[in-house]
C-alpha cells in the first residue's frame, strides 16, 4: 500500500509526558509499521473537550476547533486531518459540521479566527485513526503485517462513548459496535462478548464527583472480567486513563481485587507487527501488560 | 323435471382408489343413486377426466352431474361446469383424509364413502339450473342523499364512470361540514401546512356535470324498490314532489357536532370566548387570514387553549364514549391559524394521547416547529374570567395541578355525532339489553315512544318492512360489522359513506366515498342481470315462493336480515330479489316450507340426509349428522383433514348456505329417519357475531332452542340436538368436538327411532 | 404562577440557550431519561425539562443541578427519536444558567468544567496537574491536602508510567500564540453575547 | 408458454394481498376483466399471516375464505403467482407490462396430494411463518393456499431430491424442467396493491432483535398464537420454549422515529391491544402484558377495544419509550430499561418476551416500482394526477388497517373502472 499522509491532531493528553503520552508513543510506532506519516498540525490548541461548556459556551468552544482546523488548512494542505483522542476528534467533526451548516457560525467563528489572524475554510475532512484503520486499510489488509500473533489473549474491547456516539465508525451500531473485535481478532487475539462495550465510564465526572464515574468503572471491568476478559483494549484515551488507574480506588470503593491492563489498539497493532515493548510503550501501563510484553519480546 | 340424465363420476386419484373400493361405490351410485352414467376415472381432475365428463355432456345430454372426489372447495375450476347442476361427494377431505389408514377402520371408511355418493346423488337430483331472475332490471342511475364533500366525491366519481346522478342536498348549498371551515388538514406531502378547501372546485364541477342532477333544500322523503329500481321521492321546501329513479343509493349524511352546551364544565355558554372547533372556524372565516379577535370584546387573543376529547373518551356516560379519529389534526390545523398570522401568540395543545395516524405525524412534527406547544394532560374546567378564561388541567408529565389563568380563547374539540336517522333496531337492541340485565335503552326506548317526545327523524324514508333506514351498527353509526367487508351492510344497494359510518377526517371521507360508489354502481350492474352480492357474489339463484301454502306467519319478512322481503296488500311476503343475499334464511324460517332456492331447498339437503344407510341400533355404529356452514365450518373441515386430524366415522356431514337456512324439518327428518345426534356447527353470534349473513347462526340458535319440545315428543334427549359455534381455525377443536359428540351419544345410547 | 404554560421562557431558550429550538421539539416518550448512564441522578431527566421549559418554570429549571449530571456520551442524541441535540442543549442550559449566576453553587462537576476553560484558556492546552490540584484545593488547602494524599497512589502511577510530569507545574504545554489566541476567544465571547443578547 | 388475454379495457391489479384481492374483485364483479398478478406462490398476503383482526378478534383467514370463493366462481379474474411485473410501458388507457413468472416446478395437474412433500428430506426455512420454522423443499404455502397447488423450492431442483419429488407424483404435476417465462399485457389502468413489510427490527439496535433471541416482532407473535404458526398456537419463547406468560409490547418500533421511519404507521397500538388478548387466551391470569408507548391511537370505534383493554388487570400501559433492552443470560430474560413520563418513574422490569410492534413500510417504495409513480417522503403512493392511470390500494398508499386498506382498494378499483370505461366508450 502506498504511504498515506495526515495532518496529526494528538489533543493535550497525549503530548509527551501526558496522561496518555503511551497513546502517542504506540501510534507513532503503530503508524510507521503501516507506512502512516503523520504531519503535527503546529501550534494547535486544546479542543475544549465536552466538559468546556460551563464557561466557554457554543461559538467560543467551536472557534476552537476552527483554529485548529484553519492551522491545518493552512500548514498542512490537501490532508484529512486525523485525531487518535476520542474527544478531539468528536469536538473537532462536531464544529466542522455546525461551521459547514451555518453560514452565520462559520462568518463569525472567522470573525474571531481574524483576530488570530487565521480563516476557517472547511477544506478537510476530521477523522478518527480507527476509521483510518478501518476504512482506508480494511481488517484484511492489517492481518497481512502481523508478525506474532496475539494467540491467546482474551481481549475485552471497550469502545465507550466518544468514538461510537453521535458518529461512530460507518456502517458500525452505536449499540454493539464490532470493529474493535475484528481488529483485535485481525491481530490473532481473541474478543469476548461483554454487555458493557459502549457504557459510559464517566470520565466527564472522574474529578467531580469520582463516586459517581467510578461505579461505571466497576460495571465495565466487571461485565469484562465475568465475560473471560484479561485484557481491555480501547480508543479512547479518557476511557484508558479512567478504567486503568482507578482501579485501585474501585477496590477501595467496593472490596473487588481487580487488575487488568487496559491498552490501546495501536499497542496491540505494534506489538502484533514485531514491535517491541518500548516502541508499543507498554511502560506507560501503570497496570503492566505482561502478556503483551511476553509477545514483545519475540 | 323432464329428461333429467344424471351422472355419477368417481376419482381414483390422490389415494383414494387404494382406500376405497370404488367399484362398489359406482355400484352404488347406480343401484341407489339411480345414475344413467356411472364413470370410475384414476384422476378424473385431469384435463382427460374433465373431457370425459364435458363429452358426456355434450353427446350423451347429461344434465346432472355427481362428483365423488375430493371437496367441494377443491378443484373449483376443474369441476366448475355451468352448464349443468353439480353436486361434490367429498371422499378426499370428508373421508379418506379424516379417517385412518387402518384395516380396523377400513369397513366404517367404505360405509362414509358409501353414504356421501349416495347424498351427491340424492342431492343432485333435486337440483335445477338457476335461470337468474328474468324479472331483472336496472337504471344506471345513482341516487347520493347528502352533498358534502363525502356526497359530492360520491355525485363526480360516479359520473367519471358514466352513470347518471341525483344528488339530494337538505340545505340551500352544496359543501356540507367542509364548507364551513376555513382550511382544511392537508391531505397530501408535505403535510406541513393547512390547506384550501375543495368545496368550491368540487360545486363547480358538479354544476359543469351534465350527468349529475342536484337538488337543494331538499330531502327524500319515500324510498321504495330494490336495487336497480329505486323509486325516490324527493321533496323540496316548496312543498314539491318529484320522483327520480336509480339503480343505487349512496348515503353521505354527515355529522353534526356534539353540542358542547352539554359541557358547561369546560366553560361552554359561560364565556363567548369558550368555542368548539366549528365556533373557531367560523371566527378564523370571519378574520379571513388577519387576526382573529377575542369574541366577548374584540380584544386581542395572546394565548389559546385547545381542550382536546372534549365530551369525548368519555368513560362517565354522560358523553360520546368513542374517538372522533379527526380532532387532534383539527386542532393542530387551528393552532396554525394564529401561529402562521402571528407566532408570538401562544397556543397550547392540552391532550391525553395525540392521535395523528399515518403521515399525520409530518403534521405534528410541523405544528411543533411552528411553536405550538403540547401538553399531556386532563382538562378538569374552564372558567371565565372577565375576558379571559382560567383551564385548570392535571399535567400529567410534571404531575402537577396546573392552571392557565389567562387564556384569551379555549377550543373544544367535542365530537363527530352521525346524522343517521332512524335507529330501526331501537326496540331490539333494548330487548336484548333488558334480557342482559340492562334497563336502560329500555326506558330510553319508552321514553321515545312518549306522546309528545322528539322523534327522531327518518333520512331516507324507505318503504322497507323492516324500518324507513338503515340499520346502525354503533353509537348511531351505519357502519359494517366486518373488517375484511367494510362496504357489507343490511341493505343491499344502499352504502353509507363518510362520517355518518364512521367519524373520520376529510381526506378518509373522500376515500370511503369513492368506495361506497363503486359498490353502488357494482350492484346496479349485478341487479341488471339478477346476480347476488356479496358474499354469494355471482349467485343467480334466488328464493322462489310457494303462494299457496304461505299461512302469513311472517317469519320470513321478520326474519330476513337484509330486509328483502315485503308484503303485498294480501299481506302475503313479496321477495324483493335484488335486495336478497341467498343466504336461505327465510328458507329456514318458513314453517310450512313453501319457500326454496333452485340449487339449494328443503328437498336438496332433505334427500341427503334421507339417502343415507342407518345401521339398526343393534350395529354399535350410529349416525350423526352435522349441518356445517359453508363459509368456516366446513372449510376448517377441510384443513382439520389436510393435517390429518382423525374424527368418527358415524358423521354425516352436509355444508349449508348459513345455519340461519336449517330448517327444523331436517331435525325432525333426521330424528325420526334413526340419526341419533345431529350438530349444527354455525359461527360466533351475539356483538362480535361472524355470521356472514349477520343475524344467520343467531337465528339458529334461537330456533333450536325451541327444538326442545319436538325432542319430547320424540321422547328424546335433548342432546341429540346441539349447536355448537365453531371458527375456521379450529382445526383442532372441530374433529374435537365431533368425537366428544359420538362419545356422548354412545353413552346416551343409540336411538330408538330407528327403522320406523 | 401566572408564568405557567406561557411560552416566554421557551422562547427565551430559544434565543439564548446553545441549540434551543429544539427544545419545541420533543414529544415525552423520554427515552432520553432511560437512556442516561447517570439518569439516577437527575432530578429531572432532559424530556422533563423540556416540558418544564414550556411550562414556563424557569427558576426550577435554571436552578437545577441536573444539566451537570450529564457526561457527554451522546446516548440520548442517538436514540431520540426527534434527532433533538439533547447533550448539547444540556450544556447550553447549564451554561446559560452559570451565565445567570442561577446554577446551583459548588456543583462540583460545574467547578471542573469552569476550572477546565480557564486552565485551557489561559495556554491553549490543558494543564492536567494544575487541573488535577485544582480540583483537590477547590474546597479550600486543608481538604486539598486530604484529597491529595487520597488520590496519591493514582498520581504516582502516574509519574512512574511517565503519564504525569511535576514539570508541568513550572514549564507547562501551551501554544505559541497566545495572544492571537486570547484574542480570538475574546472575540468570539463578544460575537455570542450580541448574537444571544446575553450579558 | 403461458397464455393471458388482455386488452386495453383490463384493469391489472400488481399484489394479491386483502387490497389487491378485493380491487379485483370488486372490479370483476362489475363486469371488468382483471389480472392479479402475485409475487408469491399463494394469494392473502400479511392478513392470511394474522391470527385475529382487531377490534373484533374474529380470524382472518374467514374473509380470505370468502374471497377465495367470489375468486373461484368469476371467470374474468386471471391470478398470476410467483410474478412479478419488471417494467410498465405506454400511457393511462393503454398499458403495456412486462411480468415474470418464477418457476413453480408444478403444474396444474397438482391436486394437493402431498405425495411429493412426503418424498422429499431437505427443509427450507418456512416464510409463511416469517422463518421461524422450516418446511419441506416441497411444500403447499400454507392450509389456505390459492391455488390449492404445491412449490418445489428451487433449492432441490436438478437434485436427487427434485427427482424423489418428481417421482412421487402419479399425475405429472412435477415438472422440473419448468422455465421462468416473461409475458407481455395489454391494461387500461394498473392498481398498486404491493402492500407492506415489517420494518427490519434489527436495525432498531437498542432492543437488541439482531441479539435477543427472546426479542421477536408483533408479525412473529400473530404466528406463535396461532394453530397453523410453528408452536401450533402455543405461545412459547424462542430461548428455551418456556411459555411466555409475562410479555412486554413496545410500541413505536421504528415508528415516528426520525433515525427509522418517520410516519407512524397507525396499526400497531390497535395491534398489541389486540395481542394482549392472545396472552390472556393463552394463560387467564397468569398472563400478564405491559404495554410501553408514547401516545395510544386507538381512533373511532377502536376507543372501546382500548377501554376494554385499559381496564383489564393484567395489562399494564407504561407512557415511554424503552430506552434498552437486555436479556439475562441465565434466565433469558429480558429486562427493559427506561422511564415512565407520567411522573418520572425509573424501571428495570424483566420479561419473558418482547414483542417490538413493529412499523409497517411499503413493501415497494414508491420510487423503487417499475413505473413512474408520485410518492411521499416514506414511499407511499399518493392520489396525483401525474400518476394517470396508477392508482395506489390499501397499504402501498398509507399505512392502514385492514378496513381501511379494503375501503382504499374498494375506491382503486372505481377509479380503474373509470379510466377503462372511457376507454371502452372511445372504441365503441
Amino acid at each position: 500500500m502506498a504511504k498515506k499522509t495526515f495532518s496529526f491532531y494528538p489533543g493535550c493528553s497525549s503530548q509527551s509526558k501526558a496522561s496518555s503520552s503511551n497513546y502517542l508513543t504506540s501510534t507513532q510506532s503503530m503508524c510507521k509499521l503501516l507506512d502512516i506519516e503523520l504531519k503535527e498540525i503546529p501550534d494547535w490548541n486544546c479542543c475544549g473537550a465536552s466538559i468546556g461548556y460551563a464557561e466557554g459556551g457554543e461559538l467560543p468552544r467551536i472557534t476552537l476547533s476552527a483554529r485548529n482546523l484553519a492551522l491545518s488548512e493552512k500548514n498542512n494542505p490537501g490532508m484529512d486531518v486525523v485525531a487518535t483522542c476520542a474527544a478531539c476528534w468528536l469536538s473537532t467533526r462536531e464544529a466542522k459540521e455546525r461551521l459547514d451548516h451555518s453560514t452565520q457560525m462559520k462568518a463569525d467563528a472567522n470573525e474571531a479566527l481574524k483576530e488570530a489572524g487565521l480563516a476557517y475554510e472547511g477544506k478537510q475532512n476530521a477523522r478518527h485513526m480507527a476509521e483510518v484503520l478501518v476504512e482506508d486499510f480494511g481488517f484484511d489488509e492489517l492481518k497481512k503485517g502481523v508478525k506474532n500473533p496475539l494467540q491467546g489473549i482474551k481481549f475485552a474491547g471497550y469502545v465507550g462513548c466518544q468514538t461510537n456516539r453521535p458518529f461512530g465508525i460507518a456502517g458500525e451500531s452505536f449499540e454493539n459496535p464490532m470493529y474493535l473485535d475484528r481488529l483485535v481478532e485481525a491481530m490473532g487475539g481473541e474478543a469476548v462478548t461483554y454487555d458493557q462495550k459502549v457504557t459510559c465510564c464517566g470520565g466527564a465526572l472522574a474529578f467531580s464527583e469520582p463516586e459517581k464515574s467510578q461505579k461505571q468503572i466497576k460495571d465495565i471491568i466487571e461485565s469484562a472480567y465475568d465475560h473471560g476478559a484479561e485484557m481491555i483494549v480501547t480508543p479512547c484515551p479518557l476511557c484508558q486513563a479512567n478504567v486503568e488507574i482507578y482501579q485501585g480506588e474501585v477496590n477501595k470503593r467496593y472490596g473487588t481485587k481487580f487488575n487488568i491492563p487496559v491498552t490501546y489498539y495501536s499497542q496491540l497493532i505494534t506489538v502484533a507487527y514485531g514491535g517491541s515493548a518500548k516502541e508499543a510503550a507498554l511502560d506507560g501501563q501503570i497496570i503492566r501488560a505482561t502478556r503483551l510484553e511476553e509477545i514483545a519480546k519475540k | 323435471m323432464a329428461d333429467m340424465k344424471v351422472a355419477a363420476y368417481i376419482c381414483q386419484g390422490c389415494g383414494l382408489g387404494d382406500r376405497l373400493d370404488t367399484k362398489a361405490l359406482a355400484g352404488v351410485a347406480k343401484k341407489e343413486g339411480k345414475a344413467a352414467i356411472v364413470k370410475e376415472h384414476e384422476f378424473l381432475c385431469n384435463a382427460d377426466g374433465v373431457k370425459m365428463i364435458r363429452d358426456d355432456i355434450a353427446n350423451e345430454g347429461v344434465t346432472h352431474v355427481m362428483v365423488g372426489a375430493c371437496s367441494r372447495r377443491a378443484k373449483t375450476e376443474a369441476f366448475g361446469f355451468t352448464d349443468v347442476c353439480v353436486s361434490r361427494a367429498n371422499l378426499r377431505e370428508g373421508v379418506i383424509w379424516s379417517q385412518p389408514e387402518t384395516d380396523e377402520a377400513q369397513e366404517t371408511t367404505q360405509e362414509m364413502a358409501e353414504d356421501y355418493i349416495r347424498m351427491g346423488c340424492a342431492e343432485v337430483k333435486k337440483m335445477t339450473l338457476p335461470a337468474g331472475d328474468p324479472a331483472a332490471v336496472t337504471e344506471r342511475t345513482l341516487l347520493v342523499v347528502g352533498g358534502g364533500v363525502s356526497g359530492m366525491t360520491a355525485a363526480l366519481e360516479a359520473s367519471r364512470a358514466g352513470y347518471q346522478v341525483v344528488l339530494v342536498e337538505k340545505s340551500g348549498a352544496l359543501g356540507g361540514w367542509a364548507a364551513k371551515l376555513h382550511k382544511r388538514t392537508p391531505g397530501k406531502s408535505p403535510y406541513a401546512d393547512p390547506q384550501e378547501t375543495p368545496v368550491a372546485a368540487m360545486v363547480a364541477a358538479i354544476e359543469g356535470d351534465a350527468n349529475i342532477k342536484v337538488y337543494l333544500n331538499a330531502v327524500t322523503s319515500k324510498i321504495s324498490g330494490a336495487p336497480g329500481r329505486f323509486e325516490a321521492e324527493i321533496s323540496t321546501e316548496s312543498g314539491a314532489t318529484t320522483t327520480e329513479k336509480a339503480g343505487g343509493i349512496v348515503q353521505a349524511t354527515g355529522f353534526n357536532l356534539y353540542d358542547a352546551n352539554n359541557l358547561p364544565e369546560l366553560g361552554y355558554g359561560k364565556s363567548a370566548n369558550v368555542v368548539d372547533q366549528a365556533g373557531l372556524e367560523a371566527l378564523a372565516k370571519a378574520a379571513g387570514g388577519g387576526a382573529i379577535k377575542r369574541p366577548s370584546d374584540g380584544g386581542e387573543v395572546k394565548r389559546v387553549v385547545f381542550v382536546q376529547c372534549a365530551g369525548q373518551r368519555d368513560d362517565s356516560g354522560k358523553h360520546l364514549p368513542y374517538c372522533s379519529g379527526s380532532c387532534c389534526l383539527t386542532s393542530v390545523k387551528q393552532a396554525m391559524y394564529f401561529k402562521d398570522a402571528n407566532p408570538d401568540i401562544d397556543t397550547v395543545v392540552i391532550y391525553q394521547d395525540l392521535r395523528m395516524p399515518g403521515q399525520g405525524e409530518d403534521f405534528y412534527r410541523s405544528g411543533q416547529t411552528k411553536g405550538v406547544t403540547f401538553t399531556k394532560g386532563k382538562v378538569s374546567g374552564v372558567e371565565a374570567a372577565g375576558n379571559q378564561c382560567k383551564v385548570s388541567f392535571q399535567d400529567l408529565i410534571l404531575n402537577d395541578q396546573a392552571q392557565i389563568d389567562d387564556a384569551d380563547l379555549v377550543v373544544l374539540a367535542t365530537g363527530q355525532v352521525p346524522v343517521s336517522g332512524v335507529d330501526i333496531d331501537s326496540k331490539l337492541k333494548a330487548e336484548i339489553a333488558a334480557a342482559a340485565g340492562d334497563n336502560s335503552l329500555m326506558e330510553a326506548y319508552n321514553a321515545s315512544q312518549q306522546e309528545g317526545a322528539v322523534k327522531p327523524v327518518s333520512i331516507l324514508n324507505l318503504t322497507y318492512r323492516q324500518g324507513p333506514d338503515m340499520p346502525q351498527l354503533k353509537y348511531g353509526f351505519t357502519d359494517s360489522h366486518f373488517i375484511c367487508f367494510p362496504y357489507e351492510t343490511r341493505r343491499t344497494g344502499i352504502y353509507a359513506a363518510g362520517p355518518v359510518r364512521r367519524p373520520m377526517d376529510m381526506a378518509q371521507a373522500v376515500e370511503d366515498a369513492t368506495g361506497a360508489t363503486m359498490k353502488a354502481i357494482q350492484a346496479i350492474e349485478n341487479a341488471g342481470i339478477g346476480r347476488a352480492a356479496h358474499p354469494r357474489s355471482g349467485d343467480l339463484s334466488y328464493p322462489i315462493f310457494r303462494k299457496e301454502g304461505c299461512t302469513q306467519c311472517k317469519r320470513c319478512t321478520v326474519e330476513c336480515p337484509f330486509g328483502a322481503i315485503d308484503e303485498d296488500e294480501q299481506r302475503f311476503p313479496q321477495f324483493n330479489q335484488a335486495r336478497c343475499r341467498r343466504c336461505g334464511t327465510c328458507m329456514g324460517a318458513c314453517p310450512v316450507r313453501v319457500i326454496s332456492f333452485e340449487n339449494y331447498s328443503v328437498e336438496t339437503v332433505g334427500s341427503q340426509l334421507k339417502a343415507v344407510d342407518v345401521p339398526d341400533e343393534f350395529s354399535e355404529k350410529p349416525r350423526i349428522l352435522v349441518l356445517a356452514c359453508e363459509n368456516d365450518a366446513y372449510p376448517a373441515l377441510d384443513m382439520a383433514a389436510m393435517n390429518r386430524n382423525v374424527y368418527s366415522a358415524f358423521v354425516r356431514v352436509i355444508p349449508v348456505r348459513c345455519l340461519g337456512s336449517v330448517n327444523t324439518i331436517w331435525i325432525n327428518d333426521a330424528l325420526s329417519n334413526g340419526y341419533d345426534g345431529v350438530m349444527m356447527m354455525g359461527c360466533k353470534h351475539g356483538d362480535d357475531y361472524q355470521c356472514h349473513f349477520v343475524k344467520g347462526s343467531e337465528l339458529a340458535n334461537i330456533r333450536m332452542s325451541k327444538i326442545g319440545d319436538t325432542l319430547k315428543n320424540m321422547s328424546l334427549e335433548e342432546e341429540r340436538v346441539s349447536t355448537f359455534e365453531v371458527a375456521i381455525t379450529d382445526i383442532e377443536r372441530v374433529p374435537q368436538l365431533i368425537n366428544d359428540y359420538a362419545a356422548l351419544i354412545q353413552k346416551i345410547g343409540m336411538s330408538p327411532m330407528k327403522g320406523f | 404562577m401566572s408564568e405557567n404554560y406561557r411560552n416566554n421562557f421557551l422562547r427565551e431558550v430559544e434565543e439564548k440557550v446553545e441549540e434551543g429550538h429544539w427544545v419545541k421539539m420533543c414529544m415525552q416518550c423520554g427515552v432520553c431519561a432511560g437512556s442516561c448512564p447517570f439518569g439516577p441522578h437527575w432530578a429531572h431527566p432532559p424530556q422533563e425539562i423540556f416540558m418544564m421549559i414550556r411550562a414556563g418554570k424557569r427558576e426550577e429549571v435554571l436552578s437545577s443541578d441536573s444539566m451537570w449530571m450529564c457526561t457527554s456520551c451522546y446516548q440520548c442524541i442517538v436514540r431520540c427519536p426527534r434527532k433533538l441535540p439533547i447533550t448539547h442543549i444540556m450544556h447550553g442550559l447549564a451554561n446559560y444558567a452559570y451565565r445567570l449566576g442561577l446554577s446551583p453553587k459548588k456543583q462540583p462537576t460545574q467547578q471542573f468544567a469552569s476550572m477546565f476553560w480557564n486552565n485551557l484558556a489561559q495556554a491553549g492546552r490543558v494543564n492536567e496537574l494544575k487541573l488535577s490540584l485544582g480540583m483537590y484545593f477547590k474546597d479550600g488547602f486543608a481538604q486539598g491536602i486530604k484529597n491529595a494524599m487520597a488520590m496519591q497512589s493514582v498520581g504516582l502511577g502516574m509519574v512512574k508510567a511517565k503519564r504525569l510530569n511535576p514539570m508541568e507545574l513550572f514549564a507547562p504545554h501551551g501554544v505559541k500564540d497566545k495572544s492571537g489566541f486570547h484574542a480570538m476567544l475574546k472575540k468570539a465571547r463578544e460575537i455570542e453575547d450580541r448574537r444571544k443578547n446575553l450579558a | 408458454m403461458t397464455e393471458v388475454i388482455a386488452t386495453n379495457q383490463t384493469i391489472l391489479v400488481v399484489g394479491g394481498g386483502i387490497s389487491g384481492m378485493t380491487a379485483a374483485l370488486e372490479a370483476a364483479e362489475c363486469g371488468k376483466n382483471v389480472v392479479l398478478v402475485e409475487k408469491n406462490s399463494a394469494l392473502g398476503g400479511r392478513v392470511s399471516q394474522l391470527y385475529r383482526y382487531f377490534p373484533k378478534l374474529c380470524h382472518p383467514i374467514c374473509g380470505l375464505e370468502i374471497n377465495q370463493r367470489r375468486l373461484k366462481q368469476n371467470p374474468r379474474i386471471r391470478v398470476l403467482t410467483m410474478a412479478e411485473v419488471t417494467a410498465i410501458a405506454g400511457g393511462e388507457g393503454d398499458y403495456t407490462a412486462t411480468v415474470k413468472l418464477a418457476p413453480r416446478f408444478v403444474n396444474e395437474n397438482c391436486t394437493a396430494c402431498g405425495e411429493c412433500s412426503k418424498a422429499v428430506d431437505s427443509e427450507v426455512p418456512d416464510a409463511f411463518n416469517y422463518n421461524l420454522g422450516k418446511v419441506k423443499a416441497a411444500y403447499l404455502p400454507n392450509k389456505m393456499a390459492y391455488p390449492q397447488r404445491y412449490v418445489i423450492d428451487p433449492s432441490i431442483v436438478g437434485t436427487p431430491e427434485g427427482e424423489k419429488a418428481k417421482a412421487a407424483c402419479k399425475y405429472g404435476a412435477v415438472d422440473l424442467d419448468m422455465q421462468e417465462e416473461t409475458v407481455q399485457l395489454k391494461a387500461g389502468a394498473v392498481i398498486w396493491a404491493t402492500g407492506w413489510k415489517p420494518y427490519d427490527a434489527a436495525k432498531i439496535q437498542p432492543y437488541g432483535y439482531d441479539r435477543f433471541s427472546n426479542v421477536i416482532t408483533s408479525v412473529e407473535f400473530e404466528r406463535l398464537a396461532d394453530i397453523h404458526g410453528p408452536t401450533k398456537g402455543k405461545i412459547l419463547r424462542p430461548s428455551d420454549g418456556k411459555e411466555a406468560k409475562n410479555i412486554a409490547f413496545i410500541q413505536c418500533a421504528g415508528s415516528r422515529d426520525e433515525n427509522h421511519l418517520r410516519h407512524c404507521s397507525r396499526i400497531c397500538c390497535m395491534a398489541s391491544l389486540k395481542q394482549t388478548n392472545y396472552v390472556r387466551e393463552a394463560y387467564g391470569d397468569e398472563g400478564k402484558s405491559t404495554i410501553y408507548y408514547i401516545d395510544i391511537r386507538a381512533i373511532d370505534r377502536f376507543e372501546d377495544f382500548y377501554a376494554k383493554v385499559w381496564n383489564d388487570p393484567n395489562v399494564t400501559f407504561i407512557k415511554s419509550k424503552v430506552a434498552k433492552a437486555v436479556q439475562d443470560e441465565k434466565t433469558g430474560d429480558v429486562v427493559l430499561h427506561g422511564v415512565n413520563t407520567e411522573g418520572y418513574h425509573r424501571y428495570a422490569t424483566p420479561h419473558d418476551l418482547v414483542v417490538l410492534a413493529v412499523g409497517m413500510e411499503p413493501s415497494v417504495k414508491g420510487a423503487d416500482l417499475p413505473a413512474q409513480i408520485v410518492s411521499d417522503s416514506s414511499g407511499f403512493i399518493e392520489a396525483d394526477p401525474a400518476n394517470h392511470a396508477f392508482f395506489g390500494a390499501g397499504c402501498a398508499s398509507s399505512p392502514l388497517d385492514v378496513n381501511r386498506a379494503v375501503q382504499s382498494a374498494t375506491a382503486s378499483a372505481l377509479r380503474a373502472i373509470q379510466v377503462v370505461n372511457r376507454v371502452a366508450r372511445v372504441e365503441d
